[in-house]
């Protein structure tokens, strides 16, 4: 079993040729999507404005009203069902949410704190989003019986709210990995791997990866600290390779990208 | 200014007119506490239940 | 087993009493949801005009283009979330489209003929609605295995070429019985049941149902149409109730409204 | 109008100048024709796969 993770640049910029490259696949597969950018412009044409928010350490985030939320579960379930849509021809596919069979369950925030415009840490009321707390490991190796592939939005679910949740597309592949132990854990991005001095750095144990992701720029920080702890979970290899080649779940097994184990 | 006791350490807290529910205050004590209104009035209480997020 | 569809109007007004009546029902249900005019009132926001043909037989429907098929798969598909996102913390639910294991298949209408504006008939390219072909009643009975409620959205699918179509939601419903062989097919609109001298027909064989639906207006007898095909086909009961009431699955169970049987 | 012969048939239709390509003409023959364009000139081809539908 696979577990695969594309970005919404991906996803937009070389969705046949990553389509192509989900049917070569000879194993099951649970496909992680994001699609940020595409919940941007959805919203901007509905004339929602987005809203963002600083954290006490001045890191500038999105925040995800309910008006925003509702138009997150309105394009993430899009992209998921275009690729059940494309794939459905030849793979027996499935698209889920977090809330479908309590697959993934997450926390909402119900507070954050933040730094206001007039430069003062305070409490607001959370966004819509999640930080992941569990995920239905029998109810994936029960659907992955009758499909070959799995779709999974980066929704995550609350059911105390209950609400669904926006969460992370990374933090939700990780999540999974960790409880499906897939043979590898794929994270196609928009660059050639985990770059230092312009070099694909190709092979890192899980400490090094560790070690490397307090060095590094924000984005591919986190993706590293993940693999990093992802590995030591007992996951074989966490490979962050390039999404927008040809064949890129080929590639990136054959160990072109960063590839962490 | 408004004066406020800490209910963690019991001391004196400076508060602002106009600040906002929700405002943080670090007490010298090393308290965190939160800004809030009880009874139209401002108020101070242990920050709790925060943390930082991301979504997608 | 049982098979609801409830339409738009219904989830739209009395959406909290519909959660929990699926909530009671103490069986599986296939529930096919509606939601025409919410796809309509997201399409006008993202500034899409809707297009509507007239038939040479002069009836006024809708024409499903390509951009407006993509407005229908993100509100069909947010409204079947949000079913799941409300059932999910007490019953195992999971929410599907046509295409998804070949659920529902489905023939798009290539070349449709039409009235032009200058009274003259034409055919032209079709729409993306489609006419359901078959239904995988292997994949459902497999589904009811490890889920309470499966919901349905009303898009089939058609692999050849391959796409997501927008179905009428009662022919989705009617295929769904048809194929299941459910204990009953409800079918909750906005009206009491089928209504003669603005009566109730409390009951008709499907005969009767057969010979009223061409007797009474447009909507109401193409339900009462295939109501008789549908229960001639073998499945014990369609009834045709009103939804907007206090738990309408019990009521319409009970027998409030029109049963075909 | 175009003089036209009915491909069914073999007698003549007359069709209007300004006729659009998907426009049906039922022949006295019976035969439901569809004019479409064919080397820039309006022609007659048997109208096939065509029925109503519709959507949600
Ligand atoms: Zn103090
Ligand atoms: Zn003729």
């Amino acid at each position: 079993m696979l577990v695969v993770k594309a970005g919404g640049r991906v996803l937009q910029r070389n969705f046949d040729r990553l389509i192509e490259s989900v049917r070569k696949v000879n194993d099951k597969v649970v496909f992680v999507h994001g699609g940020g950018d595409q919940v941007t412009e959805t919203s901007k044409k509905l004339g929602i404005e987005p809203k963002f928010v600083v954290s006490p350490e001045g890191i500038r985030s999105r925040y995800t009203t309910k008006e925003e939320l509702e138009v997150f579960i309105m394009v993430m379930s899009a992209i998921s069902r275009h690729m059940v849509e494309r794939l459905s021809t030849t793979k027996r596919t499935i698209a889920i949410s977090g809330a479908d069979g309590n697959a993934v369950l997450a926390e909402r925030k119900k507070r954050i704190m933040i730094m206001d415009e007039r430069g003062k840490k305070r409490i607001i009321e959370g966004g819509y989003t999640g930080k992941i707390t569990s995920v239905n490991g029998g109810l994936f190796r029960q659907l992955m019986d009758f499909f070959d592939v799995i779709v999974v939005a980066p929704l995550a679910y609350d059911p105390t709210e209950p609400t669904l949740l926006n969460v992370d597309g990374d933090q939700m592949a990780f999540a999974l990995a960790k409880e499906l132990k897939p043979d590898a854990l794929l994270l196609l991005t928009d660059v050639d791997g985990v770059l230092v001095d312009q070099k694909v750095v190709e092979r890192l144990s899980p400490e090094q990866a560790k070690e490397l992701s307090f060095k590094i720029g924000p984005g591919m920080n986190r993706k590293l600290l993940m693999a990093s702890e992802t590995v030591s979970s007992g996951v074989r290899r966490v490979i962050i390779a390039n999404g927008l080649v040809d064949d890129p779940i080929s590639q990136a097994l054959l160990g072109k990208g960063t590839v962490v184990e | 200014m408004v004066l406020l006791k800490c209910p963690v350490c019991g001391g004196d807290v400076q508060v602002d007119d106009n600040a906002l529910p929700g405002e943080v205050i670090e007490h010298e004590c090393g308290a965190l506490l939160e800004v809030y209104m009880k009874d139209g009035k401002l108020a101070l209480r242990v920050a709790e239940q925060i943390g930082e997020d991301w979504g997608e």
